[in-house]
This record gives C-alpha cells, structure tokens and sequence, in this order.
C-alpha cells in the first residue's frame, strides 16, 4: 500500500503553533507511507490539485490529510481523492486544528500530539476498504413544522416547486407571530397585507396538505424514507363541517379563556376563532374553560352552530405522513418579563410587554387599534419603552442579542405618535443595533422626524407614583441619573427558543445549542442545513431573526430540499454495518439492540439462523458491533480492526514506566 | 440418621433419578445427560444416556461437579433431557432468556444440590467423603458452593429429593471480593499480572462455560477481528480474561466451570463475580433466575436511577 | 435540649439596635426558635474591614463561624445584614481550598468549613412562618398600615443571599400581614436609604432616605417596618433632619419588623425596647389601642 | 522518574455527532486545554466496545475519556442508552482489574458545549496527572523462567 500524507498550515492558524514540517518529516517514516509534505492551504485549489498530482505521480492508494476538522472539511477532500481517481473511502483526515493547533498553546508538545493523530491517520488509513454508495428511492414528500412566515414560505416555494408538503401548526391556525403583529419595520407597512395572501395561498395550494392543531409526535426512519406521526389535538369541532361563521364564538358564555394570539391583553371565549384571517378559519373549544366540558352544562356552542359541527366527544388522532425530508421552522418564543422584579414582575399593569403594545396597535386587536392604559382605559400621554429585557443578560441566562427589538421599538414609538399625536415617547437603550437594509435611517427617523427620546442606559426600577409610572434609571451619556413619568410602559421583550424545541431536536434527533435554539450543520457553511441529513432549518428556530430573514432563510431551506430530490433517487452512506456470514453464530444479539430494526433473522442454505443487516435501514450507529462477542458485525468504515488500530497507534509510543 | 437409613434413601433416591430418565426417553428424549460412576470414587463423570440400559447407571451427589448445560447448545434441534443442580439450572434459564436454547425440546431434571466438591482438597483416589443421601464435610466442598443462593433448580420438570436450604455465610457472599478489593489497587493489578502470568492460552476456562456459545468464532482464535495476537504476553492473557468477562457480563450464573477448568489454578472467576455483583446492583438483574427477562445489556431505560449522572458531576 | 442555632448579634445589636436585639429574641423564644449567642463572639469584618482587606474581613467573619462550628450548631442567624453579607462571603470563602488556606493563616484557631448563616427574617420565615405567626397573635395589628422596607443588601447579591424575590422581597410583608397589619405596595423595598454615608455626606441621606419617608407618606402609611440597624437610623434619628430638609413633616414611627411582630404575640413591651425609638410610635400604638 | 510535567497518554473516544463536534467548538473559541488527550472518532457512542478502553489501558494508556450525546439527544436515538449501561458496568470492573477508576470517565458533552468540554478535558487530565502513569504489565511467567533459569530472581525481589 502506498499512502499520501498532507499536512496543512491553514496560513498560521496551525502553522503558528505546531511545527507542520517536522510532523510531514515523521509521517515519511510512517508504515506505508510513500509521500508527505506540508501546504499552506490544504483546502485551496493549488492544494487540492497537490493532491491529484501527488496521487498520479506517486502511484498512491489513499491520503491522509492533516489540516482542520473532519466535520468541516472531510467532504471537501473526499471529493479531491475521487478526482484524483481513488476511492472516496481510501481517506482519512487528523484534526490537528480544532483539537490541536486552536487548543494547545506548547509549540513541541502540539507538533508531537499532531505527528500522533497522523500516526493514528495513516494506521486508520492501511486498514481502509473502497466504499460504495447504493442508490436507493426517495419519497418526494416533504413536512414543514411550523406554519409561520418561515415555514409558509418554505412549504410555498416547495410546493411551487413540485414538491408535495406536509405542513404541521400547532395553533389552530397558521401565520405564528407575524400574524400578530400590526405593522412591520422598516417600511410600516400592514403586516396582515403582507403575510394575508400567503396564508391563503397554502389554503389553495393543491401540493400543501395542513394539518393545523397538530404536533409531530414521532419521526423514524432516514433521510429520502422519513415516516412521521402526526398528531391531531382534539378541537371538538368537527372542521369538515365547521364555516367558520363565528356564531358559536359570540353566543359562548365562558369568557375567561386565556387568548395568547392578543398576548392575553384580553380574555377568550371558551370557543374561538384567533383572529378573522386565520388559515384555517375554524373554531376550536379550550376544554379547559368549556363550561360543556367541565361541568357537562352548558352545549350553547351546539345549539347555536348552523352546520352541526361541535362535537364534545371528540378525542385527538394520529395521522402518519411518509415523507423524504423535514424543514423545522418552528420560530422562538417571547421572553416573559416577570423575571424582571424591577420592572414590577407583572405587578403592574400599565407595563406591558411589546407584543401587547402591537395587539393594542392592531385595529383588530382588542382595542381596535387604540393606545389605551389597561388599568384605567385612559389614553397615555408618555410612554416609555425599555430595550433589551431578555437580552444581552447574562444574570438571566439570555446573554445573546434578539436582534429585532431595536427596529420594533423604533417602529412601535413611531406608531405611538400616530396614534396619539402629541404623545411623548422614550426609548431606554443599551446599543442600536440595526445593521439591516433601511434600518438605520428608520432609527434616525424615529429620533429625528418623529421626535422619540433615546435614553442610553438601564433602567434600574419602576415604581408607581399616584396612577402613573416613575421609570428610573441611568443616562449612560449624560453620567446622571434621570427619572421619567409615564403613563405606560412598554418592554421589548427579546427572544428566546420556542416551547417544546428541546423535545422536537430529540425526535428529530438534531442538535440544540445552549440557549435551546437548533443548531446548524455549520454556522457558515451550513447554516440551513442540520448534522442529521435530510433535516432543513428554516427561520427563528435557529436563532432570533427579524422577517426578511426568515423568509430567506426557509426559501434557502426550500432550495436544499428541492436540490436533494432533484433526481429519482438517493446514495445511501456506505458506512453501514455488514455481517460476516462466516463468523455469525445466530445468536440474534445485535437484532435486539439495533435501535432501527436494521437487522433481521436469515436462515442459510445450511439452515442455519444468521443476522443480516438491511442495508438501506441500518444508519451506521454501530450499536451492533459492541453487542457481537465474536465481532460478526463489522461497520464499515469504523470496523474493530480499524478502531484497534488507531488505539494502537497512541499506545505503542514508547513512554516511560514506573514498573 | 443412621446409616442404614441413609443406604436405603440412597437408593431411593437413585431410582427416582433413573425413572425419571426413563420417563425422559418415552417422553421423546433422545438422550439423558446426567452423572454416572467416574475414574475415583469421589468422582461422577458426565454420562450421556440414550436407552433405558445407560439410564440404569446414572447417578448424583457431591462428585458431580460438572455443569452439563455447556452441552445443550451443541445438541439444539433435538429434544434432550438434562439432569440439572441449583446453579446448573441458571445456566439453562440464562441460555433460554437469551433465545440460544428452546425450552420445548428440553426435559429439565432437577436435582437440589448440597454442594460439590472442590478436588483440589482431595487426595488423588480419595474415598468419597459423602455421597448425595449425605452431604460431604463444608471444608471439602467447592468454596463458591459455601455461599450458595440457589441450590435447588430455579427450573425444572422433576425435581428428585428433597429441597435444600440457601446458604448466609457469615460476611455476606462477597466477603472474599470485598476483601480482594480493600487491598491497594497497585497490588491488585500486579496481582493479575501475577496470575496470568501462568496462564497457557488453553481456553479450557472458555470451552467450560456453558455461556460461550461463539465457539470456534471466538475472538480469541481469529485475527479479523485482531482483537488479540499470538504473543505469549501477559498483556494478551489477561485481554483476553477482561474479554471473556465483558462477554459474559450480565449473564455469567457464576457457576465456576471457567475456574474448575484452568489447569493452573488461575481464579478467574473473581471478574465475573464482580461484573455480576455490579450487574445486580445496577440493574437488579440475577443472571438465570427468569427465562423470561432480557439481559441487561441488551436493553436500557431512558432513566437509570442507579447509575450516576457522570455528565452532571463534570460539569459544574 | 440543645438551641438550634447560634445567635450572632453583631456590634449594632449590642448598641444603637439594642431594641433590635431584644424584639428579635423575644420573638424567637415566642415562637420556639431557639438561639444561643455565639461565645466570645467578635467584630464581623464589615465595614471598614471588608473595604480595605477581603482576607482579613474574611477571618474576622471566620474567627465567629468557627467558634460556631465548635458549639456543635448547624447555622447562624444574625439579626444584621451587613453582618449576613460578610459571615455569608466567608462561608462561601471557607468552602473553597484556596481561599480557606489563605483566612486561616490569619486565625489562630482554624476554621475547617463554612456554616450556613441566615437573617432573622429568614429564620422567622422559614422555622416559624406566617401560618404558626397567626397563630400565636393575640393582639392583632388590625388596621396599621406599615410599609415593610426590607433595605438594600438583606437580599443582595442575589446569588449569595438566596432567599427570597431580591427585587420585590415578601417575606416581611408576609408576616406584618400574619400579624393582622394592613401592608401597603410599597415600591423602594429593597432601595438605599443612604446606608453609612449619614455621616460624610448627609444630603445623600436626605434625599435617598427622604424618598422612602415621602414615598410611605404617600402610600398613608402609619409606620415603617425594617429589618436592618442602619436604615431604622437613618429613617428615625434623621427624620428631623430629612423633614427640615424636604420641607415636610412625617411624624412616622420607624419600628423593627420584631417589634410589630412582639406587639401583635402580646409580649411584654419592655422585652421589646419601644421607648428607645426617636419618633414617637404613640401614634400608633393608641391605633392598635394598645397604649398603656 | 519521569519528568511530572511532562504530557501523560490519555485517549479519548468521541462520538462524531455531539462531543467530537463539542470538541470542535471549543476548538474554534480557542479555548486553551491540555495536550494530553488524543481523540478516536466513532459515530456513536454506542459504537464504543468497553474492550477498545481495556485495550487502551494494557496498551500504556494513562487515562481514557468516553464522551457522548447528553441521553435523550443520540443522534441514533438510543445509541448512548446501550453505551451508558456497558461503560459504568465496565467502570464498576476497574477496580478489581487494579486499575484505579478515575483514569476512566465517561460524560457527556453537546455540540454546543465547548467550554464545559474544555473544562472536562482540563479537569480529567489533571485527575490523571494526580494518579500518575498507569503501571505497565511485566512478564511474570515465573514458572516458565524458573524452568529456564533455575537462579532467576523471584518477583519483587
């Protein structure tokens, strides 16, 4: 065997702190190892090509690249070996950037550390088997989770795509916080005018199958054969019939439900419809508040729908849905404020949270689009907003920025002068942060045209005082305290991961970072795309993201999708896991412990009870091969010799001993 | 008791035992596998009986040391009757419990044991120092029968004479483990170092147990996978005892055939107690008892109240 | 029966706060909490200790939670937060090997550990409660109306103090209204009321402690609840002086919380030091009817 | 003796999905460890035979670090379920081998936690540093030298 070994420099970013030509020096005394020089930059052109030639000219069988993390750039070279006519297989890669060069701060002790991981590269290598991928159908399906305007757009350019899309809400109806909102920055213009027809584009798409009231209760399977079940809440409304006429909402007696879509600024009725755009308009009963449900007294709902359609006895379903794909635009969550024991902690009600204000400003809000005080209706004179409660906190664990608050703060104290001409607004900031097209002029007009105070700095307490509010707090600029009286008090509440992200990622089997959003493949160069293949992110599920990003990002989502169903068919991963027919005993071990049922019972010619594994099912866990005493199940690519030999590597190195 | 008595109950006993046997083979047994007069008197030799005229020889008491479950595997797909002690038994129910054996083409015979005796503590051509009527001295017996949870058959069809009571030596079963690991760890670890230094790589330890069933695909004997090499090393001896421990985990009955079978004496019984004292701490599990429960390595629960949260305790 | 915990006073008790000192213990004995003072207790490493030297304030703060631990008692109360500030910081100081090493290299007798140390509100509101308060009220404080002013530091830094909401505190308000008191919303609970700078710069007391009288004034209240010496300084010795200052009378008593709660359990007045308030809690106390 | 400064052979088995990707994020925030730690790659905890750590361990590894998906979070679903169950079984095995239980520990790290890897890997090595170098396995086979060389010297003389 003759092996290539290409040690990187990354410019300095590993040249700096390890010694890459003395570790290409040693890897030449390597077993098998017919070729080794160091590069600048391994991943470039000219370094790919290197490769090419040195493969050509040194008649080699498999290269070792030594540069950055596998997880980054494996394909990259997998893809340079193929060229170079080599198995994509017959590669291997030492991380001696991320785990050596970035972490370590001696210059010897991170050249000898990264001479071993090319030791253990090369002794990996020589035991390396060419691969092949198997081609296997996909189904052109693809589900949508969540029906805001990230996962409306992802589901539409899908759709428009030809795709056939599953969309899964967990409202009762689509349009997520968008729907909510009253105007959108920085052009103010109607948000329900801009997502309306959206909405009712899904409703009319013949490639968009909804399921509103629903959450996805499992996933299995794999990417191309995802099969999910989809569970559908009971609404005790039977939809098929349900016109969404509203008589049932106007006649119903229980007035105490809570109503999130007006950011509970209001009751609800026990049945309801969200708001009179909703997709789908129909009704659903809150069982909890359902006087008929509770007390078995009441039946109005029933008595008064024109088209029979309440049904109490209705109970939640499941539906399963096959689909090749899954896009998780599942949005974020607003922070609740009530942490903050110094802005009243809900104490108080004159202070509100931002989406409060903009249901207050939504002419089809509550109050029809009036500014009015909730303690006492009156109509505010001075309002106060207070940027980053929930962000940039570390106190809080929120110690990331939300990105969006400076814009609809700027945006919601233009409105405020609309709708209350004369009115004055304050604005306590701790940076601006508006780096979007148009934002920092509509900030400066805010400030400049619209006359908005600026405060920078926190605010420390606010306290009642007779029937108004004293916000106090420091003016950073200024190096003094100030005090302002206002009439109501708005926080721009900040963003954090949805309810139930947590338990999603793990059905979904993705990853989550810290702060419970999901995580990307990688932040530059996969930033829709998840380390589970198959699985897309769309929207403020990944991070917090104002609408035009959203939008973009789902129709990036949309394009991978479309991308990976572009032909008929899928490679499988040949990493897979093999039994050897010669060595299997038959005691079925691995059969119990696989966690996708990948392997199955076979009977020989010699009638013998043998495990074979189902390749286009098994997912390369390699659960099995620990569970085979005899070692009858190898993985492929990540074989018992393979793994031995790279422990072996580390070990045999000569070390000093106290025997 | 007096002797007499104790003759004549040996004999009724004996019969019943080759009744039962008897019975097997009408009942559509090909074969009894029991105990019958060995090469010494304190001995019983494994007999393989296969007409009612073999059945006549067959026999039990505290020279019948041999756990004759390591057979069954090899005779699967034809219907056998086996004459089972205590711990025997486990190794059957373990076998069953994990689908290498089917309980349909088995005929279990219990015997309830009294204990069996360690021929180390005997002189060679010895007189039997008792006989299955009359147990045998303590200081004569096998020490793991000293401390013996289970001595009547946890499974069996017949059961022949009369039931015996589990031992309670004092200090608990695990004294002696206990006692092992109070020493400091350098001393253990030269301790195997010292004892696998005799080892002869015969694998008469892994052809004894009646649990390994890879047989000649065994890790050991095979270079794909090259988990071991031929080198004669310490190092690849006690690989290869930790293998056998870790293959056996969560199943071993702890029925001391490996031990019984080191020509050299090496106790290489200690690790798999000590892998099945853990593994009934962790996951209440006593490999043998129920034919019914899956081995605890073969399943898991998404919580695992018994074992420490590791990532927790890290990362404060 | 050995006493539950050890009683560190501190030197305001044994001064200024003598009426503290008393009311809290009667309390206690009241309601079957039991304390035993610290032996040969010293000085808590506060102020100026803490200023100018952490290791130091932290031995000095030690010296007394060892003497603690060798009385054989799991916890200390402590009637003064400045006190709990600093016996808190050390025990958390004690825990960690570094630290440790470098205070008792200062003491000459080691301490081997923290203890945990909580105020007397917490005692009261942990080992009694609101609910065994009622209880054992005889004279209900029916229809006083107290602001319970909790003072800047009894439950910060948050993370240190761990007890209770350390913006919006209730525990006091909980036991005033256990009582049978009327308590008002007030707002600066947890504000400054000038602390130690009564004496270098007094108009930062009339001003800071001028807003927590005017913001009670407000509020109609009759009297002030506090559960730290300085603040009940600040609020009733100055409160001539804050009056002059911001032209406005207040005439509001300023009471320990222990005091109100010994008045409504019917303790003997004498045990509960009320004579040595400055404004004059007449007031109130012929409100409660119970002037004597 | 050995220069106590000087790195000790830790090994470190991760799997690809959560910790080697933790390992790569503190990686990226340049989080400064130890350089002890060598890292094997496997796609799954699951994969992780607790015979590779045995190996390790006789093949003059000092310490040896598990690292997998936090449970729940398997990138196979179920993957480090069967890891966990093997690995505190076969840490409960350590001890009677001889083999002090702290040169092995198995945890769990996320993608996204580079700094709690960080301080796993800085906490581990230096539980290691304080064991030592792990002993190395001597030829013992007295009997066999005896019969060779009548006049071998005894064990430990």
């Amino acid at each position: 065997m003759r092996l290539g070994v290409f040690v990187c420099h990354c410019g300095s970013n590993i040249a700096a702190t390890v010694d890459c030509a003395a570790v290409a020096l040693a890897a030449r005394a390597m077993p098998d190892v017919a070729f080794a020089a160091d590069s600048v930059y391994t991943c470039s052109e000219p370094g790919q090509e290197a490769i090419v030639a040195a493969v050509a000219e040194h008649g080699l069988d498999g290269v070792v690249v030594a540069s950055c993390s596998p997880r980054m750039h494996e394909r990259t070279f997998r893809r340079t070996v193929a060229r170079a006519g080599l198995n994509p297989y017959m590669f291997e890669m030492a991380n001696i950037r991320e785990h050596v060069s970035w972490v370590g701060r001696d210059k010897e002790r991170n050249t000898a550390k990264a001479t071993d991981l090319v030791r253990m590269a090369v002794e990996k290598l020589r035991r390396n088997r060419p691969l092949t991928p198997r081609e296997f159908p996909v189904t052109r399906r693809v589900l949508v989770v969540g029906g805001g305007v990230a996962g409306i757009q992802a589901a539409l350019d899908c759709a428009d795509g030809g795709l056939e899309v599953v969309l899964v809400e967990r409202a009762s109806s689509i349009g997520g916080k968008m729907a909510q909102l009253d105007k959108t920055f920085p052009t103010v213009d109607c948000s329900s005018c801009v997502l309306g027809p959206r909405m009712v584009d899904v409703a009319q798409h013949p490639g968009i199958t909804l399921h509103a009231y629903s959450e996805v209760a499992s996933v299995s399977g794999w990417v191309g054969n995802f099969e999910v079940a989809v569970r559908r809440k009971a609404t005790y409304v039977d939809w098929s019939k349900c016109t969404g006429c509203g008589e049932c909402v106007k006649k119903c007696p229980a007035r105490d439900a809570p109503d999130p879509f007006n950011a509970g600024l209001a009751p609800a009725r026990a049945i309801n419809i969200p708001f009179p755009q909703a997709i789908p308009k129909k009704a659903v009963i809150n069982p909890a508040h359902c006087k008929q449900l509770t007390t078995g007294k009441c039946g109005v709902c029933a008595k008064v729908c024109p088209s029979g359609a309440i049904d109490y006895a209705m109970t939640e379903t499941t539906v399963t849905e096959k689909v090749g794909a899954i896009i998780v635009a599942t949005g974020y969550e607003l922070f609740d404020p009530k942490v903050y024991g110094q802005y009243g902690g809900g104490r108080y009600p004159d202070v509100i949270t931002s989406m409060q204000y903009e249901r207050m400003l939504s002419a089809s809000g509550p109050t029809g689009g009036h500014v009015l005080r909730p303690s006492d209706g009156r109509e505010p004179r001075s309002v106060v907003f207070i940027q980053c409660v929930g962000s940039r906190d570390r106190h809080i664990g929120r110690p990331y920025c939300s990105g969006f608050c400076c814009m609809y703060t700027a945006k919601q104290a233009i409105l405020t002068r609309d709708h209350v001409p004369g009115a004055q607004t304050y604005v306590f900031y701790m940076d601006i942060r508006s780096p979007g097209k148009g934002y920092d002029e509509f900030i400066r007009r805010a400030m400049e045209e619209y006359g908005v105070r600026y405060v920078r700095g926190r605010v420390s307490r606010i306290f009642p005082k007779g029937d108004r509010l004293v916000v106090r707090g420091a003016d950073t600029l200024m190096a003094a305290q100030v005090q302002v009286e206002a009439d109501l008090v708005v926080l721009a509440v900040g963003a954090e991961h949805a309810p139930g992200a947590h338990e999603l990622a793990a059905t979904l089997r993705v990853s989550i970072d810290e702060h419970g959003f999901f995580m990307e493949g990688h932040p530059k160069l996969r930033p829709v795309e998840t380390n589970t293949a198959g699985v897309y992110l769309a929207g403020a599920c990944q991070g917090p993201k104002d609408i035009p990003a959203s939008v973009s990002q789902a129709s990036a989502a949309a394009a991978k999708v479309l991308g990976l169903f572009a032909r008929g068919t899928l490679a499988s991963d040949p990493q897979v896991a093999l039994v050897d027919p010669r060595r299997c005993v038959g005691c079925l071990k691995c059969l119990k412990t696989c966690p996708f049922g990948a392997i199955r019972e076979e009977q020989g010619r010699d009638g013998a009870v043998r495990a074979q594994v189902v390749e286009t099912v098994c997912q390369g866990c390699g659960v099995c091969c620990v569970t085979c005493p005899q070692g009858a199940v190898q993985l492929q690519h990540f074989t018992d010799d393979q793994i031995l030999a790279e422990v072996e590597a580390l070990c045999r190195i000569p070390l000093p001993t106290c025997g | 008791m007096s002797t007499a008595q104790d003759a004549a109950s040996l004999e009724t006993l004996r019969a019943e035992l080759r009744r039962a046997a008897c019975d097997a083979l009408q009942a559509g047994a090909e074969l009894v596998l029991g105990w019958g007069p060995g090469p010494d008197p304190a001995t019983l030799a494994p007999l393989f009986a296969a007409s009612p005229g073999e059945c006549a020889a067959l026999d039990f008491g505290p020279g019948a040391v041999q756990n004759l479950a390591g057979h069954l595997r090899a005779l699967a797909g034809r219907k056998v009757a086996v004459c089972v002690k205590g711990c025997d038994s486990r190794s059957v129910a373990q076998l069953l419990a994990e689908g290498l054996l089917r309980r349909e083409e088995l005929v279990l015979i219990g015997l309830p044991c009294a204990g069996v005796l360690d021929r180390t503590r005997l002189a060679p051509g010895a007189p039997a120092p008792g006989d299955w009527a009359c147990a045998a001295p303590d200081e004569l017996l096998d020490p793991r029968c000293l401390r013996c949870r289970f001595p009547n058959p946890v499974l069996a069809d017949v059961t022949i004479g009369p039931g015996r009571a589990p031992r309670e030596p004092e200090g608990g079963p695990h004294a002696d483990l206990d006692a092992f690991l109070a020493r400091p760890v350098e001393e253990r670890f030269r301790h195997w170092e010292r004892e696998l230094g005799r080892c002869l790589r015969c694998y008469a330890c892994r052809n004894a147990c009646p649990l390994c069933v890879c047989r000649d695909h065994c890790l050991a004997e095979t270079r794909r996978p090259g988990w071991l090499s031929q080198s004669s090393s310490v190092r690849e001896k006690l690989l290869f005892q930790v293998i056998h421990a870790v293959h056996t985990a969560g199943r071993c009955t702890e029925c001391g055939q490996c031990q019984r079978a080191c020509p050299v004496d090496i106790p290489v019984l200690t690790l798999k107690r000590v892998l099945a004292r853990e593994a009934e701490a962790l996951f209440g599990h006593v490999a043998g008892t129920d034919p019914a429960q899956v081995p605890p390595l073969l399943t898991f629960r998404a919580e695992e109240p018994t074992i420490p949260d590791h990532g927790a305790e890290e990362g404060r | 029966m050995s006493p539950r915990f050890a009683y560190y006073p501190g030197c305001s008790l044994e001064g200024t706060a003598q009426d503290y000192d008393r009311s809290g213990r009667a309390c206690c004995a009241a309601l079957g909490i039991e304390l035993a003072e610290i032996p040969d207790w010293s000085c808590c490493g506060s102020s100026p200790a803490h200023a100018v030297d952490a290791v130091l304030s932290g031995a000095l703060a030690a010296r007394n939670l060892g003497l603690a631990r060798q009385g054989g008692f799991g916890a200390v109360v402590t009637p003064c937060p400045n006190c709990l500030v600093n016996l808190r910081t050390a025990a958390r100081d004690l825990d960690d090997p570094a630290r440790r090493e470098r205070i008792n290299a200062l003491l000459s007798v080691p301490c081997e550990g923290g203890l945990p140390a909580v105020s007397l509100l917490q005692a009261l509101f942990e080992q009694a409660g609101p609910q065994a308060l009622a209880d054992a009220v005889v004279r209900p404080l029916a229809g006083l109306r107290v602001a319970p002013y909790y003072g800047c530091i009894l439950h910060r830094p948050p993370g240190l103090m761990a007890f209770d909401d350390p913006e919006n505190p209730v525990a006091m308000d909980a036991l005033l209204e256990a009582a049978g008191a009327e308590v008002v919303a007030f707002p600066f609970k947890t504000e400054c009321c000038g602390a130690s700078y009564g004496v270098p710069r007094k108009d930062l007391v009339m001003e800071l402690s001028g807003r927590l009288l005017e913001a009670a004034a407000d509020l109609g209240a009759d009297a002030l609840a506090v559960a730290c010496p300085l603040c009940q300084m600040n609020l009733d010795l100055r409160q001539d002086q804050i009056a002059a200052a911001r032209r406005r009378a207040f005439g509001i008593p300023v009471f320990y919380f222990t005091q109100l709660l010994g008045l409504a359990l019917g303790l003997d007045r004498a045990d509960l030091g009320l004579d040595r308030l400055v404004v004059p809690p007449g007031g109130v106390l012929r409100k409660l009817g119970t002037e004597g | 003796m050995p220069d106590p400064a000087a790195d000790l052979r830790i090994i470190g088995f991760l799997c690809n999905w959560c910790s080697y990707g933790g390992a790569d994020t503190a990686g990226v925030a340049r989080l400064a460890q130890p350089t002890d730690l060598r890292i094997v790659r496997v796609p799954c905890s699951g994969r992780i035979d607790p015979l590779f750590i045995a190996k390790a361990f006789y093949g003059g590894a000092d310490g040896v670090l598990v690292s997998g998906c936090h449970p729940r979070d398997c990138h196979y679903s179920e993957g480090n379920y069967h890891a966990r169950r093997r690995l505190e079984l076969f840490l409960r095995l350590l001890p009677a081998l001889g083999i002090d239980p702290g040169r092995f520990l198995y945890t769990w790290v996320s993608a996204s936690e580079g700094q709690r890897w960080q301080q796993v890997v800085a906490d581990f090595t230096a539980r290691v540093h304080a064991l030592g170098p792990m002993p190395r396995l001597r030829e013992t086979d007295l009997a066999a030298a005896a019969l060779c060389h009548p006049a071998a010297p005894q064990e430990g003389a």
